[in-house]
């Protein structure tokens, strides 16, 4: 009933397919000043630089392959997103003691919905506001289905929808209707 | 000229050429003893009380448009007194013993239909805060009931009763006693008797300026229609009191909002009782034309537009589908707003202001159709006599500075 | 003579070779592909189609649109049944089910037109003048009955409804020539456009000619890229240019599939700039008995002839106030429908001269009477001082002018003025962010209206300023349209259309049966606002919202005082300009989907494991874990006696958790918390209470050090999101310089809670780091351990007042950490316990719970916390307020412990305290009230005024009508010195 | 429904926003008079005209920011940081 979001919840429709990936480590990077020590550290750990207002980034490795993905959140939050654990953890003990700013894992809190195919707009026209959809390198934080959601499109015809945990089965089953009258014009 | 069914048979024989202005439209003098700004509900129930009560009848109402056009004409038309502090209850079951005589007194039918109201509750604290209402309502004198979930099903059939539902009904808080009346008539039958007792009601003319003296006493007011003078001024203007306290020099704890209120088209009777759901946000009931008439929370931004958000009307009537599923069919035929002056505690202001000879009656927030009757009682009080009536000693400003507040909506709980 | 088909090729939205039934009032019918309703049943000649709403007086189809007044029906069967729908709007489908509304027993012979008897005793505002003895509420029932158009279907909506958000730079409202002609300059000019049709595209006026220019412009709009959005009617713009508006997928009454279908779909567009192009409405004439079936308006005649092929009479005499009359004459003369006379209400002088060529004319005329009551069958024409003279005709049109669509731009906050010579209210100006152009600007000759919304697409695509529309009327000149017959000029109207003292009911609202003597009567009683003489009559107050009446309702008002119609004015323009399902608005907020529940990570095994869930809040969370045939109270009454005796496991998840990071992270929460958080150690923790500015008691919950710089918060689990806003208005607003960082992370972890004198033994059996021993990790402490390598925050705290453990996890291993405890549980004979055993054992306790115990009105020192206030000199939220009067007066409410007198009556929660039974002075309430199973009698917690002082007096406790006395006690009730928390 | 120009994330719907009531109102010390702090708390101005009030982007950013907006019209005439003072409007 609740909480029994398993890899098959995939909703599949014209142009269109989402699924959940419940193996995503998430992490909030807090600090007071975005390119202060902090930020540093981040680009040394992480590889990339924290993202600019509504950006996101992914690492250079592929999504496959352990890269990360940086999202901007607000003026002092980014969030860090990767599906190795192992460089994962490393990477949160790395920044544990960076000063000037601090990591707060948030694995298990958020649930990602991967939502492919070339009508990702109109679904996204259909849940909220007509400023939800990022553009490829974006990450905008917005209401979709009455509930706050960050959407980030790191690649083409691929945008990711994070989502607080307690509201994941409602923004599932929203889509899933959402998408069961996709076909009527 | 009497309102009955006889004085309709002679207007039936005569083509309905003998009955006379509502009430009358007389030049204003330039001198009265009181003037009242706002001709609203509150404003012409307390120029009626004036005469009535006091026998002051050399008053004149000052109506910037026409009158009952702000909240009077915009609510949902509920009465009821269903109060937790015996400050409120007494104020506000005064008020609905008011209503229960009002078409007599007025001579003027107001169709106040006395078809109760329950309040919902959705879970079991619901009802231990129901319990608390209860007892005390029973303790200010004012008879209330808990209702089982089945009384309540019984008494609005097209509720949702499923237990799976969004919001199950596990019973309610009933006050036979409360109903709706229609507003405009209230205002109507208030203006027209206060012109029979000789007060003058003055359309279209807006308050510009105050007149004071020296000292700061006011001696009247400078509208749009020149200058009147008047021993004493009452404020009864709803969502404007701040722009008439600002002409006045003060200022008030009060914070103006929109309210919605909307209307379906009329279909055959379906909801017989009023039903009020705080915890899915909204309320219902049925007009004697056959229209859904629905309300809920305010829009949570200062303003003085009589319109409302569009995404406000959509949680509203996500609401009511919510209690009532059968109404998703029913088309929305109109949706407009009023401008309600609220305060921190929900609670009204009726006494002096800063300005001696300046007194003012505001504060209702989104409660002020029901209070039209006493609002008009204790504001005629203060004027005729300098002194507050009994009723109205709890609610003055002066309790923003001593913390001492009668916080109604407080009292029913924060959300737990 | 009855209406009947026309000859091809008139009907050019109709399909002769598909035959479609339907029944209407349980009679079959048939009609053609691409019929209305309306014009189905005007082509098997039912002329009566319903009741007016208060004399029940005949009713038949009016007009061929939006705008109709009257010819109402119920459509569709069982669930999908829809009242009130306009019989002009539904195209007809097989086995389509339509009923008259508001008749009975049937439209025929309807019980209720007796009233019609009594008309003279109902004039307007009747019941406002009787009724009133002996009382209303004996005439309120008849009176609801009699009253309500259409009957709901009683069952919940099976359709769906869907809400889409767009924007554009350019939104052009109405699909007529003005409105293509904007779309297609706003789109050369580079701009996103988008357009609107409440109908087909091209609508309005064009859409059954045939209209080559308008089929040009709509392929160049499609070339250009405007997004084109047919049967999509827009019904209200709000703040900032939002236009949302209603699109028709599956119209009324059309019974698809069984199950649910997207019915219709809300469009919320945001703008730069919207052009309204809506076109205009026709204004009836007013004259004696204009409400019998068979008076139509004279362009709906006209379209039902030639899009639909339906004569709606054969003998017919056109009303007239206006040129149109005159095209509309020649226009059916085509189609072979014989038009006996235009009766022109306007002086010769007023007529155009080439206006009437072969079609008499009567000028300076008007309509005396009308006979017939179910149709028409004839009626009288009085020429201005000459004879009356018969004509036998079976319909009466009407051409009384036109009346501007002006609703958008009023509902935008635009003016209107009046045009006098044409007798309408056109815009008086553009609105902000919008312009008007064709019809609905009073611009009425097709190459002006084209030509100006054209400019207007341009310069508002460009950011500029919209020209003003080139208002002619009467001067315009009439520009010959290319494809023969131009859209009628406004040309010249008259005001006022009805002879002063003709006798006999003059209609101005045909649904609220308003007359002129109703409009005088109002009057004459000094309701003279235009505002007033709408609630008074009821003019304009019916599902057709005023469209056909409001223009005649002011223009009668204005002759009755003197006035002019500019004086009167018009009421304002309320969204929706055509009422909109509710469930569209609510769109998928349906069901589970409106303001969704929270979960438990953990909910499928407590649901495995036999939890009855409630409602705390938005949380569904496990009351208790009854047994078979166990009550809940029952359940709870076992579940604490067990966590007294040896330890229990409770599901916390839902408890708010906020990390706060920063430099200045402890002395922010000094200046949050009542007490100090400062002062604590790193791993120690404390209770701390949060006010508001106001003084009130707003949330509570333990705050534990992590770091130097690092604190972990728990609050309740409904104050958590307002105490992480009010964290972050204060760093935000206030404090703007401290460096906290303020990051909620209820989601998470969840807490599975273990308590109990058995507790430590339990969790060190299932492999917790014996370092979290009770005799190595004191009360109030938090840890950072690990079981299997899965991070905790153990936390010693209790609420149930035994030894207790909180253990916080990733959610994602809630359910794993139950399983595993839950192995070992049989071992120390423990249990499952709910929310309900907590608040047993909170209550024993006399822990308060914020919103239950307190409200909007309590103060720390109401709850015991006035001497942590005294010894904090510093400043913190809140306490200012605390030093006011009120703050200060020792009869405030203060919580209490109570006992009933015969140790047996549970004291119900809400009773009331006071010397004697109601109605008296109370002197506060029961707020928590539990039978303690360790004790074997009722505890309760309760606020009394100068609580604190009155421990050991005897009180009364009053519920619905019951009386019992009750001790005043000091909580706690259980191990008063605490010694069980601290193990 | 109004938009709102967050400064971070750009104009989004009234929807996403909370409003925080009356901007650039000092708060006074634990040493203000019952009626400073009262006044403090509760009077404001209410303007039927340009107020300067503050807004949170609770469901973007979580930003809190200043609008002066015209209760009336709705129209914002001007959106600037929390801690800028209030701009001079034309």
């Amino acid at each position: 009933m609740a909480d029994t979001l398993t890899r098959e919840a995939t909703i599949e429709a014209d142009g269109l397919r989402v699924s959940v990936d419940l193996a995503v480590h998430i992490a909030s990077l807090r600090y007071f000043n975005a390119d202060g020590v902090f930020a540093a550290a981040v680009r040394s750990v992480v590889g990339m630089a924290l993202p600019g207002v509504l950006q996101a980034a992914m690492g250079p490795a592929s999504w496959g392959a352990g890269a990360f993905t940086l999202a901007w959140r607000s003026p002092t939050e980014t969030l860090l997103l990767g599906v190795d654990g192992e460089r994962f953890s490393n990477v949160v003990a790395a920044l544990a003691d960076a000063g000037e700013g601090c990591v707060v894992d948030q694995s298990g809190g958020f649930r990602v919905l991967r939502v492919c195919g070339e009508r990702v707009f109109d679904l996204l026209a259909r849940l909220g506001g007509s400023a939800s959809a990022p553009k490829i390198g974006e990450g905008r934080r917005s209401r979709l289905a009455d509930v706050t959601v960050l959407a980030l499109c790191v690649r083409p015809e691929e945008t990711l929808l994070i989502v607080d945990r307690v509201y994941a089965e409602h923004l599932l089953t929203w889509i899933r209707e959402t998408a069961a009258d996709f076909a009527t014009p | 000229m009497n309102y009955s069914v006889w004085s309709l048979l002679r207007g039936a024989l005569s083509g309905h050429r003998h009955w006379l202005p509502a009430w009358r439209t007389p030049t204003p003098k330039r001198t009265y003893d009181v003037l009242i700004v706002g001709g609203g509900g509150h404003g012409l129930a307390t120029a009626y009380y004036l005469a009535k009560n006091h026998g002051i009848s050399n008053v004149a109402v000052i109506e910037r448009g026409w009158i009952g056009g702000g909240n009077t004409g915009r609510n949902t038309t509920i009465v009821r007194s269903n109060y937790l502090y015996p400050q409120s209850a007494r104020l506000y079951d005064f008020s609905l013993k008011l209503y229960e005589g009002l078409s007599r007194a007025l001579n003027f039918n107001i169709m106040l239909s006395q078809r109760g109201l329950v309040a919902l509750a959705h879970s079991r604290h619901d009802l231990d805060s129901m319990s608390r209402w209860v007892n005390a309502m029973q303790m200010n004198g004012i008879a209330a009931e808990l209702l089982t979930r089945e009384q309540v099903g019984t008494l609005a059939p097209a509720l949702d009763m499923s237990l799976q539902a969004r919001f199950p009904v596990l019973g309610g808080l009933a006050q036979r006693r409360a109903g709706t009346a229609r507003h405009d008539a209230v205002a109507w039958g208030y203006a027209r008797a206060a012109s029979a007792l000789g007060v003058d009601i003055i359309q279209n003319c807006e308050v510009t300026g105050f007149v004071k003296r020296a000292d700061g006493r006011v001696l009247g007011l400078d509208t749009s229609g020149g200058r009147i003078l008047a021993d004493r001024v009452g404020i009864a203007a709803a969502g404007h009191s701040s722009v008439l306290a600002k002409l006045a020099g003060f200022r008030l704890p009060v914070t103006s909002y929109a309210l919605q209120a909307m209307v379906t088209e009329p279909i055959k009777p379906l909801l017989d009782t009023v039903i009020l759901s705080p915890g899915a946000g909204a309320y219902v009931s049925q007009s004697d034309k056959g229209e859904m008439v629905i309300g809920a929370g305010l829009d949570l931004f200062p303003s003085y537009a009589q319109r409302g958000s569009f995404a406000v009307t959509q949680g509203v009537l996500a609401a009511t589908l919510a209690l009532f599923p059968s109404f998703g069919r029913l088309r929305l035929l109109r949706q407009w707003a009023g401008i309600v002056d609220v305060v921190h505690d929900s609670s009204p202001i009726i006494g002096p202001t800063p300005v001696p000879g300046l007194y003012i009656n505001c504060g209702w927030g989104t409660g002020g159709f029901k209070a039209i009757p006493v609002g008009g009682w204790t504001l005629a009080h203060v004027l005729a006599t300098g002194a507050n009536h009994e009723l109205a000693e709890p609610f003055q400003l002066q309790r923003f500075i001593t913390g001492r507040f009668v916080d109604e909506a407080a009292a029913s709980g924060i959300a737990h | 003579m009855s209406a009947q088909r026309l000859k091809a090729p008139a009907g050019a939205w109709i399909d002769r070779s598909r035959r479609v039934t339907f029944t209407f009032n349980g009679v079959r019918l048939t009609g053609f592909q691409g019929d209305t309703l309306a014009a189905a049943l005007l082509a098997n000649d039912v002329r009566l189609v319903g009741r007016s709403f208060k004399l029940h007086r005949p009713r038949g189809i009016y007009s061929c649109g939006i705008e109709e007044p009257t010819g109402l029906v119920d459509v569709g069967r069982g669930a999908r049944r829809t009242a009130n729908v306009r019989a002009t709007l539904i195209p007809i489908h097989e086995n389509l089910v339509a009923q008259s509304v508001n008749c009975w027993p049937s439209v025929g012979w309807d019980l209720a037109a007796l009233i019609g008897g009594f008309a003279a005793l109902l004039p307007a505002g009747f019941y406002y003048k009787t009724f009133k003895w002996p009382s209303w509420h004996l005439f309120e029932p008849t009176i609801r009955r009699m009253a309500g158009l259409g009957r709901g279907s009683g069952q919940s909506d099976p359709d769906r409804y869907e809400e889409v958000a767009a924007e554009t730079d350019v939104l052009i409202v109405g699909g007529g020539v003005a409105g293509l002609s904007a779309a297609v300059a706003a789109a050369q000019a580079g701009a996103k456009t988008t357009l609107l049709a409440s109908g087909a595209i091209p609508g309005g006026a064009l859409g059954w000619r045939g209209d080559v220019e308008a089929t040009e412009l709509l392929e160049k709009a499609r070339r250009l890229g405007v997004r084109l959005h047919s049967r999509t009617m827009a019904f209200g713009i709000y703040d900032h240019n939002l236009v949302c508006a209603c699109e028709t997928i599956m119209p009324d009454g059309s019974d698809a599939a069984s199950g649910g279908v997207l019915r219709e779909r809300l469009w919320k567009i945001r703008a730069r700039a919207v052009i309204a192009a809506t076109g205009a409405f026709e204004r009836p004439m007013v004259f004696p008995d204009n409400d019998r079936p068979g008076v139509m308006l004279a362009g709906a005649a006209e379209k039902y002839a030639h899009a639909f092929g339906v004569a709606c009479g054969q003998r017919v005499v056109i009303a007239a106030n206006s040129d149109s009359a005159y095209a509309v004459a020649k226009s059916l003369r085509d189609v072979g429908v014989n038009v006996l006379a235009v009766v022109d209400r306007r002086p010769p002088a007023m007529i155009r001269a080439d206006s009437c060529d072969g079609v008499r004319a009567i000028a300076g005329a008007a309509i005396g009477s009308v006979s017939g009551t179910r149709a028409v069958r004839g009626c009288t024409v009085i020429p201005l001082g000459g004879k009356p003279e018969r004509l036998q005709c079976d319909l009466i049109l009407s051409a009384g002018g036109h009346a501007p669509t002006v609703h958008l731009h009023s509902q935008a906050g635009g003016k209107l003025r009046w045009l006098d010579e044409s007798a309408m209210f056109v815009p008086d100006g553009p609105a902000p962010g919008m312009a008007s152009v064709g019809a609905c600007a009073g611009v009425f000759s097709r190459g002006a209206a084209a030509d100006h919304a054209a400019e207007v697409g341009n310069a508002l695509a460009r950011g500029l300023a919209p020209p003003p529309a080139p208002i002619g009327g009467a001067s315009d000149e009439r520009v010959r349209g290319t494809m023969g017959r131009g859209v009628s000029g406004a040309g010249r109207s008259l005001p006022g259309t009805h002879v002063p003292g003709t006798p006999g009911k003059q209609f101005v609202d045909l649904q609220n049966d308003v007359t002129l003597d109703d409009v005088a009567l109002a009057a004459r009683e000094n309701y003279r606002s235009v505002e007033h003489l709408k609630r008074y009559t009821t003019t304009g107050m019916g599902t057709d919202q005023g469209k056909t009446s409001n223009i005649n309702a002011l223009v009668a008002m204005g002759e009755c005082t003197e006035r002019e119609p500019a004086q009167v004015g018009t009421t304002r323009f309320r969204p929706p300009f055509s009422p909109v399902t509710l469930g569209l608005i609510a769109g998928r907020r349906v069901g589970a989907l409106y303001r969704p529940r929270k979960h438990l990570p953990a909910h499928a095994w407590h649901e495995a494991h036999g939890a009855w869930f409630e409602d705390f809040g938005d949380w569904r969370r496990p009351a208790a874990y009854p047994l078979a045939g166990e009550s809940l109270e029952a359940a709870a009454q076992r579940e604490t006696a067990i966590v007294r005796k040896t330890a229990g496991l409770f599901d916390g998840s839902p408890l708010g958790k906020l990390e706060v990071f920063g430099p200045d992270a402890a002395r922010f929460l000094d200046l949050m918390y009542v007490g100090t958080m400062s002062t604590l150690a790193v791993g120690q923790a404390r209770y701390g209470l949060l006010l508001n500015e106001n003084g009130t008691v707003m949330d509570d919950g333990i705050v534990a050090r992590l770091g130097e710089q690092h604190y972990w918060l728990n609050t309740s689990s409904a104050g958590v999101d307002r105490t992480a806003a009010s964290f972050e208005e204060w760093l935000q607003c206030e404090y703007v310089d401290f460096k906290v960082a303020v990051t909620p992370v209820t989601s998470r972890w969840a807490n599975v809670t273990v308590a109990g004198p058995r507790a430590w033994d339990w969790l060190a059996a299932a492999g917790f780091d014996p370092a979290l021993a009770p005799d190595s990790m004191k009360h109030m402490t938090l840890r950072e351990s690990a079981l299997d390598g899965v991070p905790l925050r153990v936390l010693r705290a209790s609420f149930s007042g035994e030894l207790g453990y909180e253990v916080n996890l990733p959610a994602d291993h809630a359910s794993a950490l139950l399983e595993r405890l839950w192995a070992y549980a049989d071992r120390y004979g423990a249990a499952l316990y709910g929310v309900e055993a907590l608040q047993v054992m909170r209550v024993e306790k006399g822990y308060i719970h914020i919103g239950t115990d307190t409200d909007g009105t309590t103060l720390p020192g109401d709850i015991g916390f006035a001497r942590a206030m005294d010894r904090k000199a510093a400043e913190f939220v809140g306490r200012r307020s605390l030093l006011r009067p009120a703050a200060t007066d020792p009869d405030r409410l203060q919580l209490v412990g109570l006992t009933p007198a015969d140790g047996k009556t549970l004291l119900p929660v809400g009773a009331q305290i006071a010397a004697s039974p109601p109605p008296a002075l109370t002197e506060g309430h029961v707020t928590s009230s539990y039978l303690s199973p360790e004790l074997g009698r009722p505890v309760a917690l309760a606020m009394l005024t100068r609580g604190s002082q009155r421990t050991g007096e005897r009180v009364r406790v009053h519920h619905l009508g019951t009386t019992i006395e009750a001790d005043v006690v000091k909580p706690p009730f259980i191990d008063p010195a605490g010694k069980r928390v601290h193990g | 429904m109004m938009q709102l120009n967050c400064p971070w994330c750009g104009p989004r719907d009234e929807n996403e926003f909370a409003c925080g009531g009356s901007s650039h109102i000092a708060r006074p010390g634990l040493a203000a008079s019952d009626q400073v702090w009262g006044e403090y708390l509760f009077f404001r101005d209410n303007p039927k005209g340009v107020h300067r009030e503050r807004w949170r982007h609770v469901q973007g950013c979580g930003q809190w920011f200043n609008v002066a907006r015209h209760t009336v019209t709705h129209e914002v005439l001007s959106v600037y940081a929390v801690t800028d003072a209030p701009p001079k409007l034309g």
